[in-house]
């Protein structure tokens, strides 16, 4: 791995919440890293921690929520901020131009009293990339590339005048407005057509061609997962459980949950019931002991009940958090 | 440069500002006649009445006429001279009904006004009224070359009042609603040209605000209550001149209302009241006395009873009549100052002592009068104009004047009164007069048509940089000789 | 049982239908700006279905086709322009009452959305009581118990129910939703981009719950969804709508061998496929923009996109064609059956 | 919208008409004649004298009779005379308009600009000492009468420091707009320090209730700084009560600030009304209530315009 | 899970903000100790000591005395029952008639919403005096007229608040949800709809709250209000329009001033700690 084209560093990044139920760690001990022009998918049950592991890195999380761990970023002129440890006040030069989000809720997520044009333009104007004409002009630009017909019209809409597939592309396209250094797309294809998230896909694509932009892909949509991502990382209950390149993890995954949401996936033709993973979904409060996934995997044995497993390197960097990974 | 005074002439709600028609306004005289001027005037000491446009006045001895002299040397502020025509016009035009003058009553017995010379009035009375000269100080003489022409009933809100013109010291300049009226020094005034260059009367509606003015130096003249009086008794930041105001403050009650009727009861009302605390503790002992309707000390005979408070007393005389309250007895009263709302409660507490319970209930002005005129009362707390004349108590109390015909609103009906009233109204020679005042005195004291609480004192304040300022601080007595062309400032 | 929409029924049998869009329509008055133009906007024209009971119908469509507004009507949230909507043969217009009560029990919603659907301000517990409290089913007990068993299904912990929803993530909010449209055991649901947000394992868990409860109480479901892949697996048939349009209802089958209208076609194509060895080549996807719903092209709305098109397609609207009893389009190629192939 | 406000308008004309009727009962039904209001209390008029008066202001006649006199005289653009003094009641309005605008907008500016910063200011603080200090002051504020106030600053400014004048008014054409401003100053203050702690507390409120919102969290995400998503994304959407609060004190306003009005002689609407009611001249009463009446449901109509401005969601209908 | 541990859970969520608590602790106990100032202090709040005018605090009357000898602490908190019970009333009233009005205005539209709204139209147009004074000759005076005359009087704000709020809140998505629910209008109105209302309810209540006190001191004048000798914080702080009260004699206005304020701001805190139970999102920050 050539370091100096890492992008984004994370290292031991944990997130914890103090709620009324008591602690909840949503995310442990997570490290990856990402590289200039690299999409890393990360998928993994609903609920393990990827929109928390986001909103960890944007530092958009209310102030009860604890955050632990580093996350270097390697900006623009090549210098490594620590997202974990700048000021607000930094961290507003990073937001939008170097560290770009799209957010998993499209409805709720874009303001409802200014039209969407408005939205994306403001995007460019804060970070002072262009003029007011320009940035309208950039907005109408962006709204096509995502795909929405008669820009003009649309730009001068509002939110609730749009469905949800179109305020998504929004946010897809305020989130690309800047161009910036990595992206964090937290579902942004959920809820697109397929056609649409084709195109959307290669416009990412070709984003990063240009400006290098790494990604890092939420996405529970294997397809889309096999169409873009150079690697794949696999979360369950707040840990990472298992990291590989694409083509590895779909033609040799080792942890029983990626086999598991692998086998899930409706084939073409296939009809009726499918196939998933049997079992109740563990709850990530508290402490816990042993593997998370024991309860629901079908190879589970004592040891995992008692043991915690750790992350294993398998050969070709494959990473997999299971006992019987390497056997 | 030149000197120029502003005062607050008018304050609070008797700040008319608006209402200049000097026949039909029922305050800011004290400076209308810096502009109009009057047949006659009282002395400072509001004793004597002496002559102003009118030089002298004379009786017949019939009683059946009187005879004004005019001052010769008098203009309008127009150039034009003062004449016995614009008496004439000017008096009839008081007993004109359109006119709806509130002097009106004051000139009933004149029947008749001849014009004798340019300066020489003759008025025909239907009967003697000692009175008239007192009236006189009141009424302000109005230009008949300029207002004959307009029918009494438009002229009472014409417009001319806006801009009019008068004998006065001071010209009309300028009036800006609700702000203030300016007023320019007449260089031909009669008495000389005054000092001042200008005279400015500035409306307040919040009389706090006017002491404040005063206090900065904005004003040099404002009237001040009680509270300001004694605010001011600490920073000394003005000349105060205190007076009293000839207005008797009474508890008054519905004389037809036979709960009422026995005179133990009113006596034991009186008795029950400790006034002397009360003008002691709320109105600083700036207060007179009053144990008749009248309180100049000439017409108070030592002899009356002098109600000294006696609770045990008044309970007994209630017992004896015969006393019962089933509901509390409503008290009305249009007074809206702090004094007098802490005069009613302490007279609520009183009276609550001898087991008359009472419910003071605040109005303003017309629904007092609606509702008094109406008889939907039982008990008030007002006051009444009863100075410098006695007369001035006439509309108040004589039977005639009983609603709906005039303004008796406590329905007294006593034909004693009203004989002394007559009486001495056709009376001319001063000590029978005062005799006939004295008598009745001593009957409202024994028959508490009103029952009397005392006189308050009035006070006005001056900058100290002001002189030769002559001023009495009763508005509702007659005008009197101020001499505003001497006035100046330092 | 006779229904309205016979005539235009992209059923064969209507008679068992539970659910009936006859020729429905929806348009929307869009301003721009405070003293603009309005303009109107189509976004549901002209519609007919059958949903017959204990039938699973998909439908899938470009974003923007007007599914969400077709469920929203379906619900009664709006009021079609023109046509008529019927449950159990009755417009839903007119239910009223213990009926309409009823019609809110039967026919159940989930929404595209969960966060939006969600009240920021209740628990999750408040959100799911609250079908039994407006049905007033069960006492206290059951319906603690109800929303237990509920959530089992779902698949979430029971430690959820204190929590509100910005506590949640995307898909335990999405499950939340679900459990509370099956909470009082409806005879249609209407499941828009229900499993979305979830992942495999618990999709297919959903999925199968949904089925399940299909078979077992003849629960119809309609599913909007964009997932050829996954619709094709579980929808007994499926409507494809372009621009709030209908283009295709096909069975099962057809679908899955890829569907007739070349825009079916090419939404298959353009299906990421589970394999990172056959990612998708720039001639596979669709070309063009998809239209303005403000400005939609004459003719048939998709000939400016589709492949097959000839100028015939840019003038005239193609009729709504019954191949077979099951299949039909609007196509100018479903006119001449012979020319397909 | 050209359609609603034709519509509104429309609407509005019998609004207006209910509003009048009311208001006429009211007075008349009000205790105190205005013939007795004519004269203080202790001043002698002749029962004939009394007569000639009602007579002369048509209270001779039925109150039905009379209100319909009045509505014919206004349709043909009359608003009468003043019992009092007999001015032109129209004459007298316009004239306090002025003042009374002049008054009630530079409080109302004042007011909403400083009250919606501080409002701001103490959101983004909220819980903190500066948010509770903020707090008491407001309530302070509002606490403390407008006289109190008006006392106050008269005897801090006037008195002690001699900046501004106890009261009055200077109108712009007559000693230049610096005087102008120099009588405006305190009661225009006094007016505003109530309005900036109402508005500082919707403010406040407003922005706690939308600060957590998704969209607020892409605004910060797109970069903003915590200022610009306050004011550009999270203000707009708390706007809508402050614009109520703003478009009712309006309202009120334009009858005049009664209180200011008369600690400072004020030559605005609200002191003449006043003055109108203590001697219940009923033309004059009318005629206020006509041009409130007329000038509130514009605003009101203002404001709803304004709703749908900003907020597009809420439709004109 | 059940509903007394969703209301413990509340609470806890109220105590768990430090000046809610300090609110409700604040004005407990004004409540209190003016609930019971005739037990708790020894002087009777109306009894008039000529004797004893004008007294700054001491040891025997801790307030000092007014102008005609009363006991300023008695009459500060015997003022405090009839103001508390005008403030809270009439609030009361305005928030109840104006939140059931613009909830229906808002939420219904159409002609409800223009019925209602030209109602609030007119409401907010008559000139307050005029109505207040026929009101007062017509019905006659006493506390609860008085809170009647202010409670509808001031309820217009309300209704034009809610009903702005609801007009936003009705086209959110989980009213929609709640619709296909089967949830009714009134449901809807009150467990969606309502609780999106409360920032500017609370911030009405308790501005309105000193606004109904202060009112209450003007309308004495007309009968209405409370009648002498008893006094209510309004009217004792007008006392303070005679300048000697205002800069010599303080402690005749400033303890009831004082006490406007706290209770004012401890209803506020109070509320603040009611959104906190509405509001999940502000938890504890
Ligand atoms: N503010 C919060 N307070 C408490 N718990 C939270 C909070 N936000 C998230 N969680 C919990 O943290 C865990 C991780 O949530 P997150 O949103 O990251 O899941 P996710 O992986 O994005 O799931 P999905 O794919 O469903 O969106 C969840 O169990 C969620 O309930
Ligand atoms: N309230 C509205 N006002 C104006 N236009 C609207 C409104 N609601 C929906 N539309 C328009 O109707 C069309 C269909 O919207 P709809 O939400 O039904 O699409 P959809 O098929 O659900 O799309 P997606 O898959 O993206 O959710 C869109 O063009 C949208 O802009
Ligand atoms: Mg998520
Ligand atoms: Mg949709």
């Amino acid at each position: 791995m050539n370091s100096a084209d890492v992008i984004l560093d994370v290292k031991g990044l944990t997130t914890s919440f103090q709620t009324a139920g008591g602690c909840v760690k949503a995310v442990n001990d997570l490290s990856f890293t990402l590289r200039r022009g690299e999409t890393l998918a990360i998928v993994g049950e609903s609920g393990c921690g990827k929109s928390v592991t986001s909103f960890s890195l944007m530092r958009l999380l209310s102030r009860q929520a604890q955050i632990q761990g580093e996350a270097w970023l390697t900006g623009r002129d090549g210098e490594r901020l620590n997202l974990l440890a700048l000021s607000e006040t930094e961290m507003e030069q990073v937001r939008g131009r170097q560290l770009g989000m799209i957010f998993q809720e499209p409805m709720t997520s874009l303001n409802p009293l200014q039209q969407v044009g408005e939205q994306i333009a403001e995007a460019m104007l804060t970070h002072k990339l262009c003029d007011r004409k320009q940035a309208r002009q950039r907005a109408l630009e962006l709204l096509t590339l995502v795909g929405i017909s008669a820009p003009e019209i649309r730009a001068q809409q509002y939110p609730h005048q749009m469905s949800g597939g179109m305020r998504q592309r929004v946010m897809i396209a305020i989130a690309l407005a800047c161009k910036p250094q990595v992206l964090i797309a937290d579902e942004p294809t959920t809820a697109l057509d397929v056609t649409i998230q084709a195109q959307i896909l290669r416009l990412m694509r070709k984003l990063q061609g240009e400006v290098g932009m790494g990604m890092l892909f939420i996405t529970h949509d294997m397809g889309v997962v096999a169409q873009i991502a150079d690697r794949v990382a696999v979360m369950y209950g707040g840990q990472l459980v298992e990291m590989a390149d694409t083509r590895t993890l779909f033609r040799r995954p080792l942890h029983p949950y990626t086999q598991g949401l692998l086998a899930s996936v409706p084939r073409p033709g296939q009809s009726g019931r499918l196939a998933g993973i049997p079992g109740q979904v563990e709850t990530v409060y508290g402490p816990h002991l042993g593997c998370r996934f024991v309860n629901r995997c079908a190879q589970a044995r004592e040891v995992c009940r008692v043991d915690r497993p750790v992350l294993f390197v398998h050969p070709a960097q494959q990473l997999v958090r299971c006992h019987f990974a390497g056997l | 440069g030149e000197q120029k005074l502003t005062g607050a002439f008018d304050v609070g709600s008797a700040g008319n500002a608006q209402k200049f028609n000097p026949l039909t306004a029922p305050a800011g005289f004290s400076f209308y006649n810096k502009y109009f001027g009057t047949l006659a005037l009282y002395d400072v000491g509001l004793q004597k009445i002496g002559g102003d446009l009118a030089q002298s006045w004379a009786y017949a001895k019939d009683g059946k006429s009187l005879t004004l002299h005019l001052r010769q040397d008098v203009k309008w502020h127009d150039g034009k001279p003062f004449t016995a025509a614009d008496v004439k016009f000017t008096l009839e035009l008081v007993k004109n009904p359109a006119m709806a003058s509130v002097f009106s009553s004051r000139l009933k017995d004149v029947s008749a006004i001849r014009v004798l010379d340019a300066h020489t009035v003759l008025i025909e009375l239907a009967q003697m009224d000692a009175t008239l000269p007192d009236a006189f100080t009141s009424i302000m003489m109005l230009p008949s070359h300029l207002l004959s022409h307009i029918p009494a009933g438009e002229l009472r809100s014409s417009n001319w009042w806006k801009a009019p013109v008068g004998t006065g010291p001071f010209k009309w300049t300028r009036y800006v609603p609700d702000q203030f009226v300016e007023l320019a020094a007449n260089p031909d005034f009669y008495r000389g040209k005054p000092m001042l260059a200008k005279l400015v009367n500035r409306y307040f509606k919040d009389a706090s605000a006017a002491s404040i003015a005063l206090q900065a130096g904005e004003i040099q003249f404002s009237s001040m209550t009680l509270d300001q009086v004694r605010e001011n008794q600490s920073t000394r930041a003005v000349d105060v001149i205190a007076g009293p105001s000839h207005v008797l403050n009474y508890i008054g009650f519905n004389n037809s209302d036979p709960r009422f009727k026995d005179v133990r009861v009113r006596q034991a009302i009186l008795l029950a009241i400790d006034r002397k605390a009360i003008i002691r503790s709320i109105y600083n002992n700036t207060a007179i006395l009053g144990n008749c309707v009248l309180t100049l000390p000439q017409y108070v005979p030592a002899d009356i009873n002098p109600y000294e408070t006696s609770v045990s007393k008044a309970r007994a005389l209630l017992k004896a009549a015969g006393w019962h309250q089933t509901e509390a007895l409503e008290m009305l009263t249009y007074y809206n100052d702090q004094a007098s709302k802490d005069v009613v409660t302490v007279l609520q507490a009183m009276l609550a002592q001898v087991g008359i319970s009472i419910r003071p209930r605040f109005v303003d002005g017309p629904t007092f009068g609606t509702l008094v005129d109406a008889n939907k009362f039982s008990l008030v707390y007002a006051g009444g104009g009863n100075g410098p004349d006695p007369g001035t108590l006439i509309p108040l109390m004589q039977s005639s004047y009983a609603p709906p015909r005039g303004v008796n609103r406590m329905r007294v009906n006593l034909p004693e009164l009203d004989q002394l009233f007559s009486a001495a109204q056709q009376e001319t020679d001063d000590a029978r007069r005062t005799a006939l005042y004295q008598q009745m005195c001593r009957l409202t004291n024994a028959q508490l048509p009103w029952i009397p609480l005392w006189v308050g004192e009035r006070f006005g304040g001056f900058a100290r940089n002001v002189q030769n300022v002559i001023w009495t601080p009763s508005p509702g007595g007659g005008r009197y000789q101020d001499f505003p062309e001497r006035w100046s400032i330092r | 049982m006779h229904t309205l929409s016979e005539k235009y029924s992209v059923a064969a049998d209507s008679a068992d239908a539970i659910l009936s869009f006859a020729r429905v329509g929806i348009t929307f008055q869009t301003r721009t700006g405070m003293f603009g133009p309005s303009r109107l906007l189509r976004a549901v024209q002209d519609v007919s279905f059958d949903l017959m009971r204990g039938e699973v119908l998909g439908i899938v469509g470009e974003s923007g086709s007007g599914k969400s507004t077709l469920a929203r009507l379906a619900m009664r949230l709006l009021q079609p322009t023109s046509g008529e909507i019927l449950y159990e043969g009755k417009p839903i217009s007119t239910y009223q009452g213990a009926q309409l009560k009823q019609l809110r029990s039967d026919v159940q919603m989930v929404f595209q959305d969960p966060n939006a659907s969600l009240n920021p301000r209740l628990t999750i517990e408040q959100s799911l009581l609250e079908p039994f409290i407006l049905h007033g089913r069960g006492d206290r007990q059951e319906r603690d118990a109800e929303i237990r068993r509920l959530l089992g299904v779902v698949g979430l912990p029971v430690t959820v129910l204190q929590r509100y929803p910005h506590e949640m993530s995307g898909g335990q909010k999405q499950r939340v939703v679900i459990a509370r449209a099956l909470a009082l055991k409806p005879k249609v649901l209407i499941a828009d981009e229900a499993v979305a947000a979830l992942d495999a394992s618990v999709k297919a868990q959903i999925i199968n719950l949904l089925l399940d409860l299909q078979r077992e109480y003849q629960l119809s479901i309609i599913f909007i969804s964009h997932d050829l892949p996954m619709v094709q697996a579980m929808c007994d048939r499926v409507m494809v709508l372009y621009l709030g349009r209908l283009m295709e209802y096909a069975p099962r089958s057809v679908i899955a061998q890829g569907g007739r209208h070349p825009y079916t076609r090419a939404l298959w194509r353009s299906s990421p496929a589970a394999d990172p060895d056959c990612r998708l080549e720039e001639q596979e996807m669709l070309a063009g923009e998809i239209p303005s719903p403000l400005n939609p092209p004459d003719g048939c709305v998709f000939h400016t996109r589709c492949p097959q098109a000839v100028t015939r397609c840019k003038q005239v609207v193609p009729a709504l064609t019954r191949l077979n009893p099951q299949h039909g389009g609007a196509c100018i190629l479903f006119e001449n059956p012979s020319e397909i192939n | 919208m050209l359609k609603y406000i034709i519509n509104r308008l429309l609407i509005n004309i019998p609004t207006l008409l209910a509003i009048l009727v009311t208001v006429f009962v009211l007075i008349n039904l009000a205790p105190g004649d205005p013939v007795d209001a004519f004269v203080p209390p202790n001043t002698a008029l002749t029962e004939q004298q009394k007569a000639v008066l009602r007579h002369e202001l048509g209270l001779d006649q039925s109150a039905p009779l009379r209100f319909i006199k009045w509505v014919g005289q206004v349709a043909r653009g009359d608003l009468g005379y003043r019992y009092k003094d007999g001015a032109l009641v129209l004459d007298e309005i316009t004239s306090r308009v002025g003042p009374t605008l002049l008054l009630a907008s530079a409080g109302l500016t004042v007011g909403s600009v400083l009250g919606i910063m501080l409002g701001i200011f103490s959101a983004r603080r909220y819980n903190t000492p500066s948010d509770h200090a903020l707090s008491v002051a407001a309530y302070l504020a509002i606490s403390t009468p407008a006289f109190l106030l008006g006392i106050l600053g008269m005897y801090l400014f006037s008195l002690k420091l001699g900046w501004f004048p106890t009261g009055g008014y200077s109108a712009p054409a007559e000693k230049g707009l610096l005087q102008t401003l120099r009588y405006l100053a305190l009661p225009a203050a006094v007016l505003s320090v109530q309005f900036i702690a109402i508005l500082m507390r919707y403010t406040r409120a407003g922005l706690l209730e939308v600060m957590h919102q998704d969209f607020v969290r892409t605004a910060r995400a797109k970069g903003l700084s915590a200022g610009a998503v306050t004011l550009r994304h999270a203000f707009p959407n708390a706007l809508v009560p402050i614009v109520t609060v703003i478009g009712a004190n309006f309202g009120a306003l334009i009858g005049g600030a009664v209180f200011v009005e008369t600690v400072f002689s004020w030559p605005g609407l609200g002191m003449l009304f006043l003055d109108g009611i203590e001697s219940r001249d009923y033309p004059l009463i009318m005629g206020i209530a006509l041009f409130m009446g007329i000038a509130i449901l514009l605003v009101n109509m203002l404001t709803d315009i304004l709703y749908s401005w900003i907020d597009p969601r809420i439709a004109l209908k | 899970m059940s509903h007394s541990s969703l209301g413990a859970a509340a609470c806890k969520k109220f105590t768990s903000s430090k000046v809610a608590v300090f609110g409700l602790v604040v004005f407990l106990s004004i409540s209190l100790l003016c609930l019971f100032s005739r037990q708790l202090f020894s002087f009777d709040p109306n009894a008039i000591d000529l004797d004893a005018t004008l007294l700054p605090p001491s040891a025997l009357h801790w307030l000092g005395t007014d102008q005609i000898g009363r006991d300023m602490l008695a009459r500060t908190f015997a003022a405090g029952r009839i103001s508390l019970l005008v403030g809270l009333a009439s609030v009361l009233l305005a928030v109840l008639i104006g939140t059931v009005l613009g909830a229906l205005a808002g939420y219904f539209g159409g002609w409800v919403d223009n019925l209602i709204m030209r109602l609030v139209d007119m409401v907010m147009t008559f000139p307050p005096i005029i109505v207040l004074m026929t009101l007062a000759a017509v019905i006659g005076s006493g506390t609860g007229k008085t809170v009647i005359v202010i409670g509808l009087l001031s309820w217009p704000l309300v209704c034009r608040l809610v009903r702005a709020r609801i007009l936003s809140v009705r086209e959110m998505e989980f009213v929609a949800a709640a619709r296909t629910l089967g949830a009714g209008h009134g449901y809807i109105l009150f467990k969606h709809c309502l609780p999106n209302t409360m920032d500017v309810l609370v911030v009405f209540s308790s501005l309105g709250f000193v606004s109904a006190i202060m009112a209450e001191a003007g309308l004495s004048f007309l009968g209405l209000g409370v009648q002498l000798p008893d006094a209510s914080w309004g009217s004792l702080i007008s006392i303070a329009r005679e300048a000697s009260v205002l800069r010599q004699y303080p402690w005749i206005w400033l303890p009831s001033g004082v006490f406007i304020v706290l209770t004012a701001l401890s209803a506020n805190f109070i509320g603040d700690g009611l959104r906190l139970i509405f509001d999940p999102k502000t938890n504890k920050e």
